[in-house]
């Protein structure tokens, strides 16, 4: 299976390493990640106002790219796959952006929402299947109590995101299981840990942080493992106690799957 | 001060009827923000309904929603509280010069481990 | 030739005052077919209506004419005064000269020439008109009640004490519904069940009811006054006229964990069982998902054990036919699923509880036997939080959009038993409206308020989060402007409830309408509640629409009433301006069927001589008159005119549309 | 082609599939081909004709040809084909009488386009890439395909069947049409313009009822026009208003019905643009109760015996369209 | 725009009205002595749905210059369904007449209740203005059927 894949700002540079060890990963289960060429920053935030056209443009061209190469567009960040899902939704039922956004791009075939988005979690989940992935499993984390974060942009608003139960999601503790690890089941693992505010408000992000680690180390949990690269810098660097390791799932996937951090 | 023009224009932003509200305050009732606000999610609805936009645009609150879309879930009427709170917003930094977040402020905010996706986000959200 | 009689009324001076009425006859005397014209002061007075009979007879009459008021009025008062001197009913036509014309016309000279017109109109049609005899179809005297709760129960009970035969289906091994597993009763506060079971005994015990329980509809055929049903008796491998109900096999079976579903799973029950003790019948039923014997062919304990000899694991579903005059919809509701609602974190705490659940809790036949405890740790809650409107007036698609309208009464009625019996609670009740229209219910919730000191707050729960042992409640109050946290040891989710699953199948059988919710459809909102419009079908209970206890026995005592009113007559008279076919001109391309909304029109293959003396089959239209309820939609829905209605044809119409516009 | 259908029309008929087959053969002249019945070989290699002047629908003739005794072989069309649908649907056609087999069209010429290009006399018609060459007692003249392509296949909407047993040739797809083009320029004239523009066309009615005829939708057993009853009954319009009521309600009876084959229009003497009318209907219905195409799923409802609780009211007429 | 006859035009109006609702209200309106125009003729008819366009256009040849339908409110047919098919089968139908170049104003379908009296006679009189403004009907009649 070859997929088109959407790196985004922060796994293309503070974060390269998660980047690599992915396409690592992905390879060992027999995914081929082709990265767009040209692929420009998402903006990091879905812009919701119904007349924000321009500021939709670097997602509808991602998209494009991808129905060019009649690829699925494959996303590692939360917030970048957020972003195009809920752009690519605009184009298929939004008649007005569509048509703007189309007359802007002055595309020769005008793009409709024709692109499938999915999340590299889908795709381990639908694609390669966590029992297969189990199998693939050669350093299983045993004994491991790992909490899922799954914060808010991979699950809402679910009407257009259709990733899980936006309540009660269960993909990242399937992960867990199938990395071998047991997983830690919290309530606050789809409360907001206010990572858009981490740069101006920072007494909200900690007490929203704070609400979160405590409610994981309470059920046991001995690290977090998040799909969000900002959820990931916020729950590590505005938890106060700092007695909560948090990685990115992609981390613990090359452990599990016998490679080091960079996927070698 | 009413000015329902101005509201009508925010529903045209947002794309949402804020007379769809019942009232319930689930929104508030959700909020993660909640007591960092001075209006609360079902304040705006309310007061983008009945045109009392003013105190909105002057409120500290249209920075403190997280835009974590929780209201938008668990909304039962379709309302989607957080796009009318960003329509607002848009509204307030749309004008020249009513930025909320400059370049020059950086540097200060930065840290080494602090991703782009922060400083990017943070832009498209407070500056036009 | 037509012999037609005119009649023109002055109504003391409500006609005359504006209406030249010797104009009027004198100008329609001359019209043609015509032979009689006559005004008077009050036709519709007995002498008025003398002079019209005396008329027929002398005149030999083939239509009448009266201009007068409206039809509405005295269309029956004319006809009947009709048939009692030998003409057909329907050979009288009423021109609307008094509300139609002389009330809102003020210039006489205008309105008199209206009145012609308008007469002239009715004289066009009455030349067309057929003599209508109305048909009669036999009544079956037994009625059929769909569901066994209590609008089922109340509906069957008051119809055998008229005298008639009544048969219950209920799904359940036994009758009683949803009451059964209530704890306490709104406004009064008395025990459900004590009030319940003595009419579930009654119900078993009269001698005009027989219940079919564990059964359901199969398939209906028919029309009002004579339908057929298919009952099918699923299999409870358990003689019923053997079984004594002692309850020895519930005992002994060794397949202990099955979910008990009278405790709504909150414990569990045998593979053989008797849902509660007051069950009627009182029978035991296995149920085949979870018996040993009837899976593996081992086990047999119960056969053993059982002294009567009840038990039959070779019984199979069994398909009985009956003819019922009338049939009663009572399928009743049930909570919806919470999957859509786990913010309140339904399938991720045991603490967390639907409204039905709590009555289970409270209940002394629950699962822990009538004191309040946590399911998780069995220790008593101190805090409790209820949630109102979870899944009710819901647009976003988790929901349902409208109120459920028993919740506001049975949550204060929790709350207040709850403080009542356990003063070391804090009780909270989060509310977007309280709606207590009904007798002492406002009254009721007040109390709850102000003497049980319960907290009510204007706001929803955000989110509930299970921390601790703890439920961690979010929520807004609106009227103090906070948002609050509080850490309760149980919520209570006061769950929309819905039509049962049931009922959308058997609507469809029915040929009853629903709306959009799956509630059935009232043939008038207002005049006609409890009939579906569908003639024969009487709806009982919530399968209308969300009520509370008093209200279902209201409406299943007046569904009753209907239904009596029906089965009281041995033959039914049809309205006769009903829609008929004609065969030779029929393409049979179920236009009109698609549009009847009673499902009066039948296709049958009929033979037909063709121009060249062969004989071809053809699908043809046939309409029940029995049915049939003459709106006229298949009239028009047919592209080659072959379906006409009687009294208001096609023919006739236009000749009143040529009169008019002459 | 023609050899293909012939070939297997007369495999057919001698394996006992069917007993007869409904086709095509010429008629007074050579592009005047008319609907027939062949039952034996020699029939078929002697009359069995298909060209590009076969435009004639042949779905209307097994409503009685189905209730005969045996099964019956039929040629459709894609465009065809829907209206064989629509008549399935209203339970008119005995399906398991009938064979079908679905034959490939890529639009069929029109006699009256090729005189108006000054050819006379044809005697015949073949295909050459994208032109036909026409045969005439003049002589060969060869006139590009576009040209004389029939005006309802200009606008085809549909190469693909809705319903066969087997097909010669390719399958296609339905695909976009301009159809409704005329009927929107109709409706963007002023009423008068409108009024002018349909007096000049329905005036010319000679009330011959050959669209009623060939219409696969107006196939009642009886017509509402020739039955005494139904007070409306007239054999030929003596006034301008019954070609109006009879255009109308012919209009109104095929609404939702109409699969738009342009049968009507082809075969009128007089060249009145009648699909125009029930392309109207079309439109509009596609406009207010979402697109139908009539014929092409056989579960789905009619418009006309359908509803929803929230359909758009008459007085939409007054909001939209046209000049005032 | 057309061209009044002459200014004493009175034009003939038929009003097809469904037994249950509309022909009640107008019934009310009588009761509560509202006035409307003697031009408006009423028929009654079981349901709005029993009207078949041929009856309208049969109105239009015999020389009327306007039709109304009025009907139970959609939802409140007491056939349940009838007026959702009137409802579509007037609006192709009017629109079918105004693609014709038939003045749209002189149809018209309306909803009146038992209890709506006041609604019946205003909405008589509107259409009755209407129709005389737009004069007599000359684009959809049968010249054979005027009076000579």
């Amino acid at each position: 299976m070859v997929y088109s894949y959407y790196p985004g700002c922060t796994l293309k540079t503070k974060a390269k390493d998660l980047d690599k060890g992915a396409r690592r990963a992905a390879e060992a289960l027999g995914i081929v990640m082709e990265e767009l060429p040209e692929w420009q920053c998402c903006g990091g935030v879905y812009p919701m106002g119904k007349d924000e056209i321009a500021t939709k443009l670097s997602s509808v061209r991602a998209l494009v790219a991808a129905k060019e190469k009649k690829q699925d567009l494959l996303t590692l960040c939360s917030a970048c796959h957020h972003v195009l899902k809920r752009v690519n939704n605009d184009m298929a039922t939004n008649e007005d952006i569509r048509n703007k956004a189309n007359a802007y791009m002055e595309l020769e075939e005008p793009y409709a929402g024709e692109t499938r988005v999915i999340h590299y979690l889908e795709m381990l989940r639908d694609v390669v299947g966590f029992d297969k992935l189990k199998e693939a499993v050669t350093n299983p984390l045993t004994g491991r109590k790992i909490g899922a974060y799954y914060g808010c942009l991979l699950l809402r608003p679910s009407k257009t995101l259709q990733f899980d139960n936006p309540e009660n999601p269960t993909i990242i503790e399937d992960f867990i299981r199938a990395i071998g690890a047991e997983p830690v089941v919290y309530a606050y693992r789809n409360e907001c840990c206010g990572g858009y505010v981490t740069l101006e408000n920072k007494d909200l992000a900690r007490s929203k942080v704070a609400n979160i680690v405590e409610s994981a180390k309470e059920g046991g949990a001995e690290c977090l493992i998040t799909a969000c690269p900002l959820c990931m810098y916020n729950l590590s660097n505005n938890n106060a106690a700092g007695d909560l390791p948090v990685y990115y799932f992609t981390e613990l996937l090359c452990e599990a799957l016998g490679l080091d951090k960079e996927g070698n | 001060m009413e000015n329902l023009e101005i509201a009508r224009e925010l529903e045209r932003i947002s794309g949402v009827n804020p007379r769809k509200c019942m009232k319930c305050g689930k929104c508030s009732g959700t909020c993660p923000a909640y007591d960092k606000m001075e209006y609360h999610p079902h304040q705006f609805v309310s007061m983008v309904e009945t045109g009392r936009i003013e105190k909105l645009l002057e409120s500290e609150s249209l920075f403190t929603c997280l835009s974590c879309f929780a209201c938008v879930e668990r909304c039962p009427r379709g309302v989607e509280p957080a796009n009318i709170i960003e329509a607002v917003r848009l509204m307030k930094i749309r004008p020249q010069n009513e930025n909320h977040l400059h370049a020059e402020q950086i540097p200060e905010l930065l840290d080494e481990n602090l991703p782009q996706q922060a400083i990017v986000s943070a832009f498209r959200k407070y500056k036009k | 030739m037509q012999r037609i009689g005119v009649f023109v009324c002055w109504c003391g001076s409500n006609i005359a005052a504006t209406v030249d009425v010797n104009a009027v006859t004198e100008t329609l005397a001359k019209e043609p077919g015509v032979v009689y014209a006559t005004n008077y002061q009050y036709m519709c007075s007995e002498s008025g209506q003398n002079l019209i009979k005396d008329a027929i007879r002398d005149q030999k009459l083939t239509g009448v004419v009266i201009c007068s008021c409206s039809p509405r009025m005295h269309e029956a008062t004319f006809r009947k005064a009709a048939a009692s001197a030998g003409l057909n009913p329907y050979l009288v036509e009423i021109a609307n000269i008094r509300e139609q014309c002389s009330w809102i016309h003020k210039n006489k000279e205008e309105a008199t020439e209206k009145a012609i017109i308008l007469g002239r109109t009715a004289i066009a049609k009455v030349q067309l008109n057929a003599p209508l005899i109305a048909g009669e179809s036999p009544v079956v005297k037994r009625a059929l009640v769909i569901g066994g709760g209590i609008a089922g129960i109340q509906t069957a009970l008051d119809i055998a004490e008229a005298g008639f035969e009544v048969d219950i289906v209920e799904k359940k091994p036994t009758v009683g519904g949803k009451m059964t597993q209530i704890d306490k009763t709104f406004p009064t506060l008395d025990c459900s069940a004590c009030i319940l079971t003595p009419k579930m005994v009654e119900v078993a015990q009269n001698d005009n009811i027989k219940i079919y329980s564990y059964s359901e509809v199969e398939a209906v055929k028919g029309f009002v006054g004579n339908f057929t049903v298919s009952i099918r008796k699923k299999a409870r491998y358990v003689k019923e006229d053997i079984c004594t109900g002692c309850g020895l096999c519930t005992e002994k079976c060794p397949q202990k964990n099955v979910p008990n579903e009278f405790n709504l799973g909150l414990d569990t029950r045998r593979a053989i069982y008797i849902p509660f003790a007051q069950a009627v019948p009182k029978v035991a039923t296995i149920d085949p998902n979870y018996c040993t014997k009837l899976n593996t062919g081992k086990c047999g304990v119960c056969e053993k054990i059982c002294t009567a000899g009840a038990i039959d694991y070779t019984q199979k579903d069994e398909i009985v036919e009956q003819q019922y005059g009338a049939i009663v919809v009572a399928t009743g509701y049930n909570p919806i699923k919470l999957d859509n609602f786990e913010e309140y974190a339904y399938s991720q705490s045991p603490d967390v509880v639907t409204s039905l659940e709590f009555e289970r809790l409270m209940n002394a036949a629950g699962p822990t036997g009538g004191v309040l405890l946590r399911p998780s740790d069995k220790t008593h809650p101190h805090t409790i939080v209820f949630v109102q409107c979870v899944g009710s007036r819901d647009v976003s698609g988790c929901g349902k959009p409208y109120c459920s309208k028993i919740c506001c009464m049975y949550t204060a009625k929790h709350a207040m038993l709850c403080r009542e019996k356990y003063p070391d609670t804090e009780v909270y009740v989060f509310y977007i409206d309280v709606r207590t229209p009904g007798k002492n219910f406002d009254e009721f919730y007040r109390r709850a308020v102000e003497e049980y000191n319960v907290h009510y707050i204007k706001g929803m729960v955000g989110k509930v989060a299970p921390s601790g042992g703890k439920l961690k409640v979010q929520a807004s109050d609106l009227l103090n402007n906070e948002q609050l946290h509080i850490d309760a040891d149980m919520v209570v989710l006061a769950a929309a409830i819905e039509p049962d699953k049931s009922a959308r199948p058997l609507a469809t059988m029915l040929t009853a309408s629903m709306d959009t919710n799956d509630f059935f459809t009232e043939a008038h909102p207002k005049l006609r509640p409890v009939e579906s419009p569908t003639a024969g079908i009487y709806l009982s209970g919530c399968c209308q629409g969300p009520k509370d206890i008093p209200e279902t026995v209201s409406q299943a005592s007046a569904c009753a009433a209907k239904v009596i009113g029906l089965l009281a007559k041995d033959k039914l008279t049809c309205n006769p301006c009903v829609a008929h076919s004609d065969e030779l001109m029929c393409n049979g391309c179920s236009s009109c069927a698609n549009v009847c909304p009673y499902g009066a029109i039948t296709y049958v293959e009929k033979e037909f001589r063709q121009p060249d003396r062969t004989m071809l089959v053809r699908r043809v239209a046939s309409v029940n008159p029995a049915v049939c309820q003459g709106c006229g939609a298949c009239t028009v829905a047919c592209p080659s005119g072959a379906m006409d209605l009687f009294g208001f044809s096609n023919k006739q119409i236009m000749a009143e549309v040529d009169a008019i516009c002459k | 082609m023609q050899e293909a259908m012939k070939a297997r029309a007369k495999e057919l008929l001698a394996d006992g599939s069917v007993n007869r087959v409904a086709g095509w053969k010429i008629g007074e002249f050579s592009y005047d081909i008319t609907p027939a019945i062949f039952e034996t070989a020699e029939e078929i290699d002697r009359d069995f004709v298909y060209d590009d002047f076969c435009g004639a629908n042949l779905s209307k003739y097994l409503i009685s040809q189905s209730r005969k005794e045996g099964k019956i072989l039929v040629f459709l069309k894609p465009c065809d084909s829907y209206s064989f649908a629509q008549l399935l649907k209203e339970h008119r056609i005995i399906r398991e009488n009938v064979y079908i087999i679905g034959i490939e069209c890529y639009g069929k010429a029109d006699i009256n386009k090729i005189r108006e290009k000054g050819i006379d006399g044809v005697l015949g018609i073949k295909e050459s890439g994208s032109s036909f060459v026409i045969d005439s007692i003049y002589g060969e003249a060869t006139v590009p395909k576009m040209d004389v392509y029939a005006e309802r296949c200009l606008v085809c909407k549909s190469k693909k069947h809705a319903v066969y047993d087997e097909l010669i040739g390719e399958e296609g797809d339905v695909v976009p049409s301009s159809r409704f083009d005329k009927v929107a320029e109709l409706e963007a004239m002023t009423p008068d313009e409108r009024f002018e523009f349909w007096r000049g066309e329905l005036s010319r009615c000679i009330r011959c009822n050959a669209c009623r005829n060939v219409c696969p939708a107006c196939s009642c057993e009886n017509c509402v026009f020739d039955n005494p009853n139904s007070g409306i009954a007239n054999k030929a319009a003596a006034d301008s208003f019954e070609e109006n009521m009879f255009h109308i309600i012919r209009a109104f009876h095929v609404a939702g019905r109409c699969t738009d084959c342009g049968e009507c229009s082809r075969v009128c003497p007089q060249n009145i643009p009648l699909h125009l009318l029930n392309r109207k209907f079309i439109k509009d219905i596609n406009e207010f109760y979402g697109e139908y195409q009539a014929g092409e799923n056989p579960d789905e409802k009619a418009p006309l015996t359908n509803f929803t609780f929230d359909d758009c009211e008459p007085s939409i007429v007054y909001k939209r369209g046209g000049n005032q | 725009m057309q061209v009044n006859d002459n200014k004493d035009f009175q034009p003939t109006i038929v009003a097809f009205c469904c037994n249950w609702c509309s022909y009640a209200g107008a019934d009310l309106s009588g009761t509560n002595r509202l006035q409307y125009p003697a031009n408006v003729k009423i028929i009654r008819i079981p349901c709005s749905c029993r009207l078949n366009p041929i009856f309208i256009l049969r109105a239009f040849q015999r020389g009327a210059d306007g039709v109304i339908l009025c009907g139970c409110h959609p939802g409140d047919c007491h056939y349940t369904t009838g007026n959702y098919y009137a409802r579509r089968r007037m609006s192709l139908l009017f629109s079918m007449l105004d693609y014709l170049g038939i003045e749209k104003e002189r149809t018209r379908v309306e909803w009146v209740s038992a209890a709506e009296g006041a609604k019946f006679a205003a909405t008589m009189n509107e259409f009755v203005d209407a129709v005389t403004k737009l004069g007599r009907n000359h684009r959809l009649e049968d010249l054979r059927c005027k009076k000579q």
